[in-house]
């Protein structure tokens, strides 16, 4: 019999890697080495340990990225107490590649990019980020605004220093909520800061974050003339089988699992209010 | 057409059991139906239709997906599934048949349920034309004609004969594994009981409900409509609807400890219960308003904006009969209906 | 269930014992080295009244072959009241069990004050051996849990 | 009787003394009536109707109805009233926001009783003098009204309010009801008959929840089946041991509690006598604890939070009946 | 992930002898979250201790299982030491090996099999241990004590002597209770007011104990050393501070024909009284039911004669709320109403008297001043007929089940004592059986039948019938000569049963304390706690627990101030963490927890709720006083969604063990 999609495949545990307080982050690779499957930026896979539950997470790491898969997971739940508690080793069942992607190979192909993230919203544009890093000819002007609660909450803080601030090509803006000891950066909301900054209107842009900053930051952005159509998100919602069937994110027409997660704002606009 | 004499019923379903699995509605005890594996003696319901639908032979309400054995920190995956072995739904209605067209459009897209298709690839499914259709019958608003169902071979009875005939190839395997029981016969008497079945389905208290004013371009009216509160006020939240209905495929995923291993079995699902759309922080749908109007959203709206304008309801009329306080699809398509 | 080189159906028998009178019983019991079957497996729980029905229901669907209940004698709860409450719902729960089929020697409740250690070791020989001759718990059990 | 209900309804509505009514709204046959809330004398002549075919309890929909704000006018039944009784005892309803008028009982007629008949295509019920002319689109049928009626009524147990503000009609008494006929006769069955028996019948179940949801003592902020902590939720009889598992404990949970309504039964899509498991409860409760029916006062002890000294032991389950 | 460790306790050969300790440790290494499993010969000892200790220090241990012998024997030991690691003490388990496994099973196969089951079982419930804590709740340094006769005034001296405040409550007009009334006491035969009256004077010249006499508790709330009273000071229309006791105005009053209740109705007294002569407090008291001034307006004698003005007609009830740390019911007894037992022609015939009138026949301070009178002639009684277990040792519904314990050696006082004074009279006592279990108690009733020549008679007593020539006729049967009796008797004596005071029941549903089918109430256990109910901070003393005489009465008072000394001397008690608690999001409020709870610990509030759809809604919910449950679990039963769970033994934690047990 074909395989089936429900059926998942074991992962390894290489590394356990503490980036806040509440986010850890997995990296994952086939027992044999290697990734599980390939993915496009933006794409999800199922993670689970069989008897404690089962759960969609981007995958925060580049498909560039030939050796392992990441994942960004903030401890919330069940399954993710179950994984943040887990040591290096552990195996894991994985499924996927599930989901639609940035597009990043086609709508998103020549245009400035601007990525607004908040807290562990970060984790699936990461994807994004470090993939057009390693593209970086096929796209414009590429700029980050980061925001958290405080510094301890900035997920991935030493890549950003020693990789995406020491890259020429790319403008990284740091905020954080509060003032705080050793922090002289930028302090404010994201949604402010965004507004502040006053980024040009020709740019696409990829934001992620909790519900009420993406709130602010959209209203903010289309006060600045931005329109819907040139702002990208990407969605959480409960799902179980990741292929459209199970009827769980169903919203509307769509199904986030597979028409989902990422989606332009005018066509967020025309589904029914239930996310 | 080829036909059995009908008081030869029992020898055809001898014929069709000895070479596979034979299923047949019969009566239970309280007077409904069900299918049953066939087994000599057994008799023919006449019910107009079973009481569960007979989406459970290619979705069964539990089935088990795939299990795990665990060890340290090792886990080894061990594929469960089997090939399916052949069998026969005999007497399936022509809603119900209509049904299954619907759930392949789900679980047959890719990537296709292996599950599903497994049972659906083994299974032929002989329909049976229906002779006294119900108060709760409304098949005709999806364009089903009751007196000529779908399905891979389809049964049709006079009264006296059974007349059979083949749509697809698979129905012709099945026509030709019992062709040493049929003969030609004529099909005079038989159109006559159709025709006389087309006009009683004409004269049903539902018969001039239409989907016209409903499919995929109607979402924000529907949607924000005023009367889901009303609708719904007295739903109890339950999943009789869901589970009655041929077409309702959400399922939902959960392990089951062993104890010495961990079952990941699938099982049937209600847009209906309160934590179908449940999240570690939050729920999108929070009252029972919202649950409600997802189900009858998806049947005739969202499915058809997804298929070409195949609506997810067949018109068997379960919900009607069986809804705890008879709300139903029915009264749901009336009160909102924008002409 | 558990089958041994004889053959003999071994029960498992599972007894929820409460923490002042029959676990300490239990306790006496084998200090007296009052032998009984290793078949039979003590949960200590605070009081008799502590036992949910749903415990008893778990231990046979997880493949136990008999449940047995012991708490203070009625009037020496070390709570005053709890063996009341259990009295109550054990005879209402054994009574449905026994309404749906399932054996009715399978469960048991039995007061075991914590100086009858050998009324407790006698109670558990008798229940194993009732249990033994009813063999293995299929009425209630859980086809996913049986043992391959 | 429906014309009085609307008019003292309406009336009500009127001087503003409640300020909702909740009742039954009809449907598109002649049996399939809904239980609605109506807030206007228009939408109560519309669609208020009170006839053989109310057989609904709406007295658990109170729990939610009773908390919101204004008051509101609840027509109930003899066997409603135990149930709303027993709510209000367990601090579920709020009695003061409730108005209640007692309506006169049943019998209720069953549908599927009359379908059971092979009788189908029904346009219209009629009841002449306990026959029920009924149309159909295959000609006029005959039967015998008694025939028809829901097995809960067939085994009423009272005919008496025990709480209201008015009452319409004459107040009936507690009734010398054989509800307990069919409990005795499994329980002088062997164990391997009734175990085939309940097998028969709980393989049936598909675990939609009608009967829980339906109950009025099953109002659980969050049902332990529901609950994914509580390490026995359940969506779905995976296994026969599940079947058993949900039905036990649900009666269990309602033992005691449950007024013996028979919503559970009427609304089973599977036709399992489910309400015979809450009575085999009240009918042990009676012979071992003295009678108790619940709901028939909001004061007294359940008896599973009661106890005697000289109770009976667990082991008369053993000592009693046959094997 | 859980990181547990394992200890498996050879106890010498005890377990190791019968057990295969070293695969039992092998097999729970591969549990799930156990990263180490040791075993060692003595683990309850210091070295055994500190390689749990240090184990835990070293692999930063999250639960720690010991298999060894009983809980109920080291599970302290472990827990301390867990502690003393650092670990919280509640995240130690106890498979007991010893005791329910190799000490009853001698095959070393299946006893080794059983000890991992029972480890594994432990190692699943240990995975779901939370830590926990002990609370701590503060104690109000004062005691109340509830009844004032000897057993409140006993224990409030005791309780006021460790140095704490005791307030005494005490619904008449003056402290002193049964026994004040009482002439003498057996064996004895010492007068009780001299041994009572200076006791009643200690108590009312402690500076500690306040005396709220003619005054009741109305309301209780709260829980040990925590509880908030209500109590009622009853109008008794003079001024406590100013009356000085000269009893002037009892003399005036000019209503003189008032029953005397302190000598049981046999004389009377006036409108303004003062009990008896050595009433404490001595403070007089207006019976505003006979009071012409309270009843007429029309006298005011008493007013007018009292020189400290303490007289105030418009007296009322005042109320007054205090806290208490531990409360001490002394309700005492009654002897019951004979209304019933017409066969003993109580109610026709005066000179038919209950045993406890007959003590104030007797009494100095009686109605005859010390002589023995007959009530309805005040002529001397010759003959005298005493029946024991009027209305105790009843199987009907007339009298009581119980003994009432005392009968027996009042009845042989009251014999000889008579005989003793009244030579020429004769004593008959009819009895089922004697009962004298007690210190010197059987050589006394010996003296009664063989120096003082009562005539004890065994043998039940049919009927009493008055005569016209006031004579009583008394019909008896002899069981051991079988034959019937007729003695006219010139007075008879009925040894009622005694029962608890009427105030008993609703101050034990305000208390929440448990009582029997007798309203006695119920103590702790009935063998290891018998001066504690079974609410944490209620003790019982003296005749309100069961039947008492005096030195049993006195013995148990001072047991209760002990008890009650032992809490008020914290200045916070440490709760048991293994109590219930309730989801709230999950209660319905439906007040089945409430009803099976023995000690009172559950309470409901009405509290605001945010609800998913962004309402708030006001929900009933449970709430449980940490400090009162006692972790039985009943609770977690009755509620059927399964929101109140128990701290230690969680459903999840159960359903472990059993999971594992069944594996």
């Amino acid at each position: 019999m074909n395989n089936d999609t429900l059926i998942p495949y074991i992962g390894v545990v290489t590394d356990i890697r503490q980036d806040t307080p509440d986010v850890k982050t997995f990296r994952v690779v086939s027992p044999d080495g290697g990734k599980v499957f390939e993915h496009m930026p933006g794409q999800c896979a199922m993670l689970s340990i069989p008897g404690v539950g089962e759960a969609m997470f981007s995958i925060t790491s580049s498909p560039t990225n030939k050796e392992f898969m990441e994942f960004s997971i903030k401890k919330c739940g069940c399954l993710t107490t179950w994984l943040h508690a887990m040591d290096v080793g552990q195996q894991i069942t994985i499924r996927g590649p599930y989901g639609n992607a940035f597009p990043v190979e086609t709508d998103l192909k020549g245009k400035d990019l601007l990525f607004i993230a908040g807290g562990i919203g970060l984790a699936p544009l990461r994807s994004v980020i470090n993939y057009v890093r390693d593209n970086r000819a096929n796209y414009g002007d590429v700029q980050v605004i980061y925001g958290s609660r405080s510094k301890d909450d900035l997920v991935d803080y030493q890549e950003i220093i020693d990789e995406w601030m020491a890259d020429p090509n790319i403008e990284v803006n740091l905020t954080i909520d509060n003032p705080q000891e050793g922090w002289d950066g930028h302090v404010g909301f994201v949604p402010n800061y965004v507004k502040e900054l006053n980024p040009s209107t020709s740019k696409t842009v990829l934001v992620c974050g909790p519900p009420i900053m993406i709130k602010f930051t959209l209203a903010g952005l289309k006060e600045l003339g931005f329109t819907e159509t040139q702002v990208y998100t990407t969605m959480e919602l409960r799902m179980k089988c990741g292929v459209g069937k199970c009827g769980r994110c169903n919203i509307g027409n769509k199904y986030v699992c597979k028409d989902g997660p990422v989606f332009r704002f005018d066509q967020l606009g025309e589904l029914p209010d239930e996310y | 057409m080829l036909k059995i004499s009908l008081d030869k019923l029992d020898k055809l379903f001898e014929a069709i059991s000895a070479s596979q699995t034979l299923y047949i509605p019969v009566d239970r005890e309280d007077g409904a139906a069900e299918y049953k594996k066939y087994e000599s003696g057994m008799k023919l319901s006449s019910a107009l239709n079973t009481l569960r639908s007979a989406k459970d032979f290619f979705f069964p309400q539990t089935e088990n997906l795939v299990d795990f054995k665990m060890e340290g920190k090792n886990i080894e995956v061990i594929d469960v599934r089997e090939e399916s072995e052949d069998f026969v739904i005999f007497g399936v209605r022509a809603c119900d048949a209509r049904s299954f067209t619907i759930l392949d459009k789900v679980f047959l897209a890719e990537p296709v349920d292996s599950y599903y298709k497994n049972r659906r690839d083994h299974g032929t499914v002989v329909t049976m034309a229906c002779a006294r259709p119900a108060e709760t019958c409304f098949c005709g608003t999806f364009g089903i004609d009751a007196a000529a169902p779908e399905g891979d071979a389809a049964c049709y009875s006079d009264g006296e004969s059974l007349f059979i005939e083949a749509h697809n190839e698979k129905g012709q395997k099945f026509i030709d594994s019992i062709s040493s029981l049929l003969e030609e016969g004529d099909t005079a008497k038989l159109e006559a009981v159709r025709a006389k079945t087309r006009e009683i389905l004409k004269k049903l208290p539902l018969a001039h409900l239409t989907t016209d004013n409903f499919g995929g371009d109607k979402l924000n009216e529907y949607f924000n409509s005023d009367k889901w509160g009303e609708l719904s006020e007295s739903c109890l939240g339950c999943g009789t609807c869901t589970f009655v209905c041929p077409t309702c495929q959400c399922y939902d995923i959960k392990d089951f400890n062993t104890g010495h291993g961990i079952k990941r079995y699938r099982c049937w699902d209600s847009c209906m219960y309160s934590d179908f759309t449940k999240m570690a922080h939050g729920n999108p749908r929070l009252t029972q308003l919202e649950r409600f109007r997802q189900r009858f959203m998806h049947k005739l709206v969202y499915f058809p904006a997804n298929n070409n304008g195949e609506f997810g309801c067949v018109g068997c009329g379960r919900c009607l009969s069986k809804c705890p306080i008879s709300m139903n699809i029915v009264k749901v398509m009336k009160a909102l209906e924008v002409k | 269930m558990q089958v041994n080189e004889n053959k003999e159906f071994q029960p498992l028998i599972v007894a929820f014992c409460c923490n002042w009178c029959s676990y300490a019983g239990a306790d006496l019991s084998g200090t007296n080295r009052l032998n009984y079957p290793s078949n039979v497996k003590i949960i200590r729980v605070p009081c008799s009244c502590r036992v949910n029905p749903m415990f008893i229901l778990r231990a046979f669907q997880r493949g136990a072959d008999g449940v047995i209940l012991c708490g203070c004698h009625p009037g020496d709860c070390h709570y005053t009241s709890g063996n009341y409450f259990t009295r109550r719902r054990m005879t209402l729960l054994f009574s449905m069990l026994d309404f749906l089929g399932i054996e009715r020697d399978r469960t048991r409740v039995e007061w075991v004050s914590a100086a009858e250690g050998a009324k407790f070791a006698a109670t558990m020989n008798e229940f194993t051996e009732a249990v033994k001759k009813l063999g293995p718990n299929r009425r209630l059990e859980d086809l996913r849990c049986r043992k391959q | 009787m429906q014309e009085a209900m609307i008019n003292r309804a309406k009336q009500l509505l009127a001087d503003g003394a409640v300020n909702r009514v909740i009742g039954w709204k009809r449907g598109e046959f002649a049996y399939d009536i809904t239980p609605a809330v109506f807030e206007t004398a228009e939408e109560l002549e519309k669609e208020f109707v009170y006839d053989d075919f109310t057989a609904a309890n709406v007295s658990k929909y109170l729990v939610k109805e009773s908390k919101k704000e204004g008051k509101i006018l609840a027509f109930l039944k003899p066997c409603d009233t135990y149930s709303f009784n027993q709510l209000t005892k367990e601090h579920r309803v709020v009695r003061e926001n409730v108005y209640i008028v007692g309506i006169p009982g049943g019998p209720k007629l069953d549908a599927e009783k009359i379908k059971a008949k092979g009788i189908t295509g029904i346009l219209g019920v009629k009841n002449e003098n306990y026959t029920l002319k009924i149309d159909t689109v295959y000609g006029e049928e005959i039967m015998p009204f008694y025939e028809a009626i829901l097995d809960k009524c067939a085994t009423c147990k009272s005919k008496k309010h025990v709480v209201y503000d008015e009452l319409m009609g004459e107040e009936g008494d507690v009734l010398d009801s054989n509800r307990f006929d069919m409990v005795e006769k499994l329980e002088n069955m062997t164990a391997q008959e009734r175990f085939d028996f309940w097998r028969d019948q709980l393989s049936k179940c598909i675990r939609c929840n009608a009967c829980r949801n339906v109950c009025p003592a099953c109002t659980c902020e969050k049902c332990v089946f529901d609950n994914p902590n509580s390490g026995v939720e359940n969506k779905a009889p995976a296994d026969s041991f599940e079947e058993n598992m949900f039905h036990i404990i649900r009666a269990f949970h309602v033992a005691g509690r449950c007024t013996d309504c028979g919503e559970c039964s009427r609304v089973c899509p599977q036709n399992i006598p489910l309400h015979l498991l809450n009575r085999k409860f009240i009918k042990d409760i009676n012979s071992l604890y003295g009678e108790y029916q619940a709901g028939e006062d909001t004061t007294s002890r359940a008896p599973l939070n009661d106890y005697k000294q000289d109770d009976c032991e667990a082991s008369i389950v053993h000592e009693r009946g046959v094997e | 992930m859980q990181r547990i460790g394992v200890f498996v306790c050879h106890c010498g050969t005890n377990i190791a002898a019968t057990v295969d300790v070293k695969s039992v440790a092998e097999a729970l290494g591969h549990e799930p979250g156990v990263v180490i499993s040791q075993d060692y010969q003595y683990m309850c000892s210091e070295s055994g201790q500190n390689l749990v200790k240090n184990a835990i220090k070293e692999h930063n241990l999250t639960g720690v299982v010991v298999c060894s012998c009983s809980p109920r024997m080291h599970e302290n030991t472990f827990r301390k030491a867990a502690a003393a690691a650092g670990l919280n003490p509640y995240l130690v388990e106890i498979a007991n090996i010893r005791e329910q496994c190799s000490w009853i099973h001698k095959d070393i196969a299946s006893a080794t099999e059983k000890a991992i089951i029972l480890g594994k079982a432990a190692v699943a419930k240990v995975h779901l241990n939370a830590p926990l804590t002990a609370g701590e709740s503060p104690v109000a340094k004062r005691a109340l004590v509830i009844g004032g006769g000897i057993a409140g005034i006993q224990t409030a001296l005791d309780i006021a002597e460790a140095g704490f405040e005791v307030d005494i409550v005490e619904k008449n007009p003056t402290i002193g209770g049964k026994m004040a009334q009482i002439d003498k006491t057996f064996p004895t035969l010492d007068c009780a007011a001299c041994i009572l009256t200076p006791k009643m004077v200690e108590a009312s010249q402690n500076e500690k104990i306040t005396i709220h006499s003619f005054s009741e508790v109305t309301d209780v709330k709260g829980f040990v050393g925590n509880f908030t009273v209500t109590i009622k000071k009853k109008a008794r229309f003079v001024d406590e501070t100013k009356c000085t006791g000269c009893g002037l105005c009892t003399e005036k009053c000019p209503m003189k024909k008032v029953p005397n209740e302190f000598n049981m109705g046999l004389d009377n007294r006036t409108a303004i009284y003062i009990p008896f002569a050595q009433a404490v407090p001595k403070v007089a008291t207006i019976d505003p039911n006979f009071c012409m001034m309270m009843k007429t307006g029309k006298c005011g004698v008493c007013s007018k004669v009292c020189s400290v003005g303490a007289i105030d007609y418009k007296q009322e009830d005042r109320f007054i709320e205090q806290k208490y740390g531990a409360i001490v019911v002394a309700t005492g007894f009654n002897p019951i109403k004979l209304d019933k037992y017409d066969e003993f022609a109580y109610n026709q015939c005066p000179d038919v008297v209950t045993s406890l009138e007959l003590e104030r026949l007797m009494n100095a301070a009686g109605p005859n001043g010390g002589t023995l009178l007959r009530p309805s002639d005040k002529t001397h009684p010759h003959k005298i007929v005493f029946v024991q277990c009027v209305g105790s040792r009843c199987d009907d519904s007339k009298g009581k089940p119980y003994c009432s314990k005392i009968c027996c050696m009042y009845t042989a006082k009251h014999a000889m004592l008579i005989r003793e004074k009244y030579p020429d009279t004769e004593v008959y006592v009819f009895y089922i059986d004697v009962r004298t279990p007690g210190k010197n108690f059987d050589e006394f009733y010996r003296r009664a039948v063989e120096q003082y020549n009562v005539h004890y008679i065994k043998g039940m007593v049919g009927k009493v019938t008055p005569r016209s020539d006031g004579k009583i006729d008394v019909q008896a049967s002899d069981l051991l000569a079988n034959e019937q009796l007729h003695i006219d008797a010139d007075m008879v004596v009925l040894a009622a049963a005694i029962e608890p005071d009427k105030t008993a029941r609703p101050l034990a549903t305000m208390l929440t304390t448990q009582m029997d089918t007798n309203d006695f109430f119920t103590e702790a256990h009935p063998k290891l706690r018998p001066v504690e109910s079974a609410t944490a901070g209620i003790f019982l003393s003296g005749a309100c627990q069961g039947p008492k005489d005096i030195p049993e009465t006195v013995a148990q008072a001072s047991a209760a101030a002990a008890k009650a000394i032992g809490l008020l001397v914290k200045d916070s008690i440490t709760c048991n963490p293994c109590v219930a608690h309730s989801d709230e999001l999950m209660c319905n409020g439906c007040s089945s927890c409430e009803k099976v709870c023995p000690y009172g610990a559950i309470t409901y509030i009405d509290k605001e709720f945010k609800m998913p759809d962004r309402t708030i809604a006001v929900r009933r919910v449970a709430s449980v006083n940490p400090a009162v449950c006692q972790g039985c679990g009943a609770c977690t039963v009755a509620c059927p969604s399964g929101a109140m769970d128990l701290n230690g033994f969680s459903n999840n934690q159960i359903m472990a063990e059993v999971d594992a047990i069944c594996k």
